[in-house]
């Protein structure tokens, strides 16, 4: 069953998957996670030529104006190749907040450098207590003439040490949690007052915890409304929520396959153990899950391009992140399970899938997470 | 997560809407609500009503009757039916022989079959299961032997659904014995009223009698009944079984079901409260509601297929799979939400004739006998275990 | 894996187990089921006879003071034949109420004939929106002179058209759900202003809807404390709920042996369809819900047994529930599931375990209900 | 629901309560609760500290050092060491090839293992698995050629636990290829220091290196530690197995590792409350307790089945099985809690000498990789699908 693409999104999953077929092999990926970085700056010109790095931003700034089902399609072919570049940090984050957020001068300054790939973006909205509540937000930003100085912690930063800029989410007035009163603003990663610990993460990418300690920015660094940020930033995590579903499907269709592979040629007690009924199910089980899953991620895609309305694009993505969370930790647990000790090896690539579709289910929010919020929203 | 209709496809849904509201019986639309039992004459009369409308026969080529309708309106059509509260369209006729006689039928069974199913001039039921065939369908033993211009067939059926209804039954019957036992089958049409035909209800669980044994005693039928050519049945009724995966998917009956769920845990009260208001039963509902977008994403995407001209294939048991799964598991939501009074079971309660008061809610005693009932949806029509074996084998090779 | 019992308890299993064998054919229920008593009063005699009907009560009274554990042992023969004697409503219900709340005179007056079997009792406690909330009691008593004057509607009734007795829970002061000021009455069946519309049950039982209109009663019908009757109702009703759960356990095992059987009879494709790798971890499933789910119930029975307080009661009971409720649904579902369409038929005995395991599982609460419970009163 | 525990039995619990309150080193309780890596003198300075009260093979006869305990004692033994975060008690010398030794070694091979095995002086590791050889344990193709008074040992075993500390090896090699496969099997003492044994580590997903692969290059091993006859191993393995998996119920560590999820969600937050608070997570957490209670009442009628003298049969399957499950049900729920904080993986953090401040709570670092490692347990020890078919057959008879 597949889903009906257009030429041109034909064309872009056709050269997504032959760049990975050919140029990322997992030994390839084993090299750049253990570099320094963790990842390839030449792959990321790379990327900045195949023209992925604007694929969603804005024509009038040299991207390509894309709908999520384009970066979808784009995301599913890197989760094949499990990518580690920093697209969802650079590109889906940072590039949203400045395509739905920035002023004009912001997106002429900022997004050619970003879609060329000269510069790395961070968005630091996370705190040690907020969990996945995007309003939880105890970072603080004081007026200071004309600009504001900054105050606070923020944790677990996707590629918070690498990047040249960092978009903050801070407090401007209101009680923790309160929707109203967050601003972003834009901080260069070096700037005076920020401190950043770098680390690698479970999946082989990179995070950093991020202190801020009066960091003094000036007025045009705030990104998007002052004190309103919070439907950008809502809008913008559940885009890139189904887009990381839609890397989560790509994935997950390796595993499957690896797994049905692995069924036909491993052979115990004298027939390949693909000749088992019940790990013929459970495989059934897993092509089921997937099948499911792309279907209702690409629907997600389709709905959140299509809609004004902020809370059909939430519960777009919540469906869309639970489904992804149940279906991956099932496909990722029995594709270690049917690949018995062997799953378990660092060597074998099915493990590095396993870790980056958990890591998935939890990012911006678990399963479990984001069926309340799909609750709370109501019957759409 | 609605849908995203374009403008035509939204005033289309308004349209179909609009002729459920004003052209569906308030008082078969009342006993599908209810979930009372629904007479022959109740399926007839909506047939009729929609067949006048011109939509009886979405999916069939527009030259036999077809709408011509795009995979989503045929889908925005079956979901108004089934969230309007109107009786399904049988599908013996309309999704599973039809679509076989205009694939695979002479002229002549097509200008005699097709128009009868559009008016429901004819009743059809399946003879496909025989006591002890099960899920070894091929392993059926209902013999037809050549005699002259008859066959004449002898044999047993069984869980035949509507038989005591039927005018017709599409059957299987062999009529060899040699080489393998899928290639002795021949697909034939058979006339219940014929001499010989003998229909005996089962009573299942919940109390139904919806299926039955169909036993045929020297049974003569026109040789001019056979479809396509003798011994080939089996790819015929392997057609069919794709048309009936599709079907029972069944997303728009599914969300009916799931509103129902809501109707009546708003009205159940958990310590003073709705259960509709608690949380954990709130997490339920929306799990399957999700889980219900994502089969009706995937339905989407193979009526698309079979609009480009890919029949369902072997992916179709996912939709046979979930979609039983999902009915089941609305079954016990409504079972979970009635609570005490599922207990009291009157049978006489659920038919239509019944005047007493309800013993609790009127709307708890359909309600344990469909948890029940609904056992079977993944045992028929090929059991879910079935369906994945064909998953392995077909798709994934193994 | 057997439960370790005690002479005693092995002897009263090996009679019960012998009686059903000999003595209760499911031909025989099915007939039972038919009449409009819809049980055996020839039955219900030799049950007194066998010493089953006191097997719990007073010594005192003519009973063997047997424990919560000697019930299970007689209550999981009892589910193996499906009986549907009224041993819940008089003996579990109605038995259980006198044994620990009646008075002395009570007690001698209502004991001993229950266990003869020449009385039958049955439990009006639950009201249309009461639920599972034992406290949630709308009917009234008001006090009369002496005695009382009771209002109010009970629902579900089980065995309340043929009872010679009913205990009617009311209230006497306080709000719906309070705890407090809830009594107990011993009403006649057949008291002015009591109307009783008797009904089948989906599992072959009786139950009735039962009103009351100005029902009066004398104060010696007053059974337990005044106004102090909740915590004699939730002793009682865990009590029963673990019996139940016993009697599920012989429900299961009936219906795990069947399936196995029928594995191994019947032939599909060539052969027993036992041989097929998935149908048979399912039975492995289903014959592991039943073990597991035998050992908690017993578990169970002996804290309840050994225990004086009410919270650790509460928590068995809830345990035991919990644990039933998803083994049955497990167990009735998939024995219906491998016996294909024979399974569904009203002939086959499975449908109808089947069908008096789902009951179980939602009386008294279902599996949901009592793991808020379990969860309500805390880490014991 | 507690035990009850009549009053000698509550008494022995306080008595090993206050043991382990006062005996467990703090460092090595401070690691197990944080789940920092134990390095081997850990393991060693604790069973000694066992050894010296006489608690470390409570399941041996008492001629060989066994305490005679109660099947309920050796069960709180094992809980109240758990629930006061005590290492584990290595299973390979104690639970695994001791019992072997007792049931079918000779007295010389007693005399000289036994003690060692209460001192800890030989650590001990498993030599089953063998690359290639998975579930299918008996296809294996070590070899072991007789030379003289030695057998000659070639080949490989892999999935070996903590070879890397181990001094011996119980081994089952091939010493004949004729017959059965399972009958030309036999079980082996091997010395692990012995020439031509190579141990090399295999990282798993987690980052962890526990498991190895261990090489055999004509490596003598003395005939005198052969255990019980040749080509007989594969009953003494089959015996080992039904201990192992009663040991791998482990309910002790599952209820120990549910406080700690009790722990972790009472400091995290959710919208500014207690994750604890959360009526969705504490049902969850309900579920598993409930869980938890069943199996271990399973557990207690294995274990009073043993001291009854009926060795654990193919039912302790069901051990491993649920116990597995159970565990692995935990580490989701741990990994749930600990959400955000999931994603840092310092490889070093885990390590005891790691001086630097935690990132994020410190309770963090070790769950995420837990989560991954026990992926493991329903893989080893006889995959859950093998204890399935092993029910079957051997029990329901399929």
């Amino acid at each position: 069953m597949d889903i009906a693409l257009s030429e041109e999104q034909q064309l872009l999953k056709d050269s997504a998957e032959r760049f990975i077929e050919r140029d990322y092999s997992f030994d390839r990926r084993r090299q750049l996670v253990a570099t320094e970085d963790g990842f390839s700056r030449d792959n990321w010109r790379r990327f900045a030529e195949l023209g992925w790095l604007g694929l969603a931003l804005p024509a009038d700034h040299g991207g390509l104006d894309g709908s999520l089902v384009d970066t979808a399609v784009l995301m599913e072919a890197l989760g094949r190749g499990l990518v580690v570049e920093p697209f969802l940090s650079s590109v889906l984050l940072a590039g949203g907040l400045l395509r739905h957020g920035g002023n004009a001068d912001q997106q002429a300054a900022l997004i050619p450098p970003l879609i060329k790939g000269g510069s790395l973006f961070a968005f630091a909205f996370t705190e040690r207590q907020s969990r996945y509540n995007l309003a939880d937000v105890e970072t603080t930003a004081r007026a200071n003439g004309d600009g504001y100085v900054l105050n606070g912690a923020k944790g677990v930063v996707m590629r918070g040490a690498s990047a040249d800029k960092l978009i903050v989410s801070a407090r401007v007035s209101g009680d923790s949690r309160d929707r109203a009163g967050i601003s972003l603003f834009l901080v260069d990663g070096d700037a005076a007052g920020v401190s950043r610990r770098g680390y690698p993460t479970i999946d082989g990418l990179h995070g950093a915890e991020v202190a801020l300690e009066g960091v003094a920015v000036s007025g045009d660094a705030l990104l998007g409304p002052a004190g309103g940020a919070f439907p950008l930033i809502e809008r913008v995590i559940d885009e890139a929520s189904v887009a990381i579903c839609a890397e989560a499907v790509g994935v997950m269709a390796v595993l499957v396959d690896a797994t049905v592979d692995y069924l036909k040629t491993r052979e115990q007690f004298g027939s390949p153990i693909g000749s088992f009924q019940v790990l013929q199910h459970r495989a059934v089980d897993m092509f089921n899950a997937l099948e499911l899953s792309r279907a209702l991620v690409y629907r997600a895609a389709e709905t959140i391009a299509a809609s004004d309305d902020a809370a059909n694009r939430a519960r777009a993505a919540s469906a869309a992140k639970v489904q992804i969370g149940r279906a991956g930790r099932l496909i990722g647990q029995q594709a270690i399970q049917l690949h018995g000790g062997m799953g378990m090896t660092d060597e074998l690539s099915v493990s590095h899938y396993f870790k980056r579709l958990t890591m998935i289910g939890t990012l911006f929010g678990d399963a479990d997470y984001h069926l309340k919020r799909y609750t709370a929203l109501g019957n759409g | 997560m609605e849908l995203k209709l374009n403008p035509a496809d939204a005033a289309f849904r308004d349209e179909v809407r609009a002729f459920m509201r004003d052209k569906l019986p308030a008082e078969i639309r009342h006993k599908v609500e209810i979930g009372l039992k629904l007479v022959k004459d109740d399926y007839v009369t909506w047939q009729r009503i929609v067949n006048a409308q011109g939509w009886m026969v979405p999916g069939w080529p527009v030259e036999f009757g077809g709408t011509g309708w795009s995979p989503i309106q045929r889908h925005i059509f079956n979901e108004e039916m089934a969230l309007a509260g109107a009786p399904r369209i049988m599908p013996f006729g309309v999704a599973m022989v039809g679509p076989v006689i205009i694939a695979f039928g002479n002229d002549a069974q097509k200008q005699h079959y097709l128009p009868r199913i559009l008016t429901t001039e004819d009743w059809w039921c399946q003879g496909y299961s025989e006591p002890g065939s099960g899920s070894d369908l091929a392993s059926l033993k209902t013999r037809a032997v050549r005699d002259g211009e008859h066959y004449v067939v002898n044999g047993a059926k069984t869980w035949t659904s509507f038989a005591q209804y039927a005018d017709m039954m599409f059957c299987l019957v062999r009529t060899s014995t040699e080489g393998k036992k899928q290639a002795g089958i021949s697909f034939l049409l058979i006339d219940m009223h014929s001499p010989g035909v003998e229909v005996r209800p089962i009573t299942t669980l919940d109390g139904g009698q919806e299926i039955n044994d169909v036993f045929f005693d020297d049974v003569r039928v026109p040789v001019t009944n056979l479809v396509g050519e003798e011994n080939k049945g089996w790819t015929y009724a392997k057609y069919l079984l794709g048309h009936e995966r599709t079907w029972t998917a069944d997303v728009g009956q599914s969300r009916n079901q799931l509103s129902r769920v809501r109707k009546i845990a708003a009205e159940e009260l958990v310590d003073g409260r709705p259960l509709l208001d608690d949380p954990a039963f709130q997490l339920k509902i929306a799990e399957v509601e999700i889980d219900l977008l994502a089969l009706e994403a995937v339905l989407l995407q193979v009526l698309a297929a079979e609009a480009a001209g890919n029949p369902p294939g072997p992916e179709a048991s996912l939709l046979k799979l979930r979609g039983t799964e999902i009915q089941q598991t609305i079954t016990e939501l409504l079972f979970e939400a009635v609570g005490n009074y599922t207990h009291p079971f009157v049978g006489d309660a659920l038919e239509a004739g019944w005047n007493e008061e309800p013993i609790g809610p009127d709307y708890a005693a359909a309600i344990a006998p469909r948890y029940f009932n609904w056992r079977k949806s993944s045992i028929y029509g090929g059991s879910n275990e079935i369906q994945k074996n064909i998953i392995a084998k077909a798709v994934l090779g193994l």
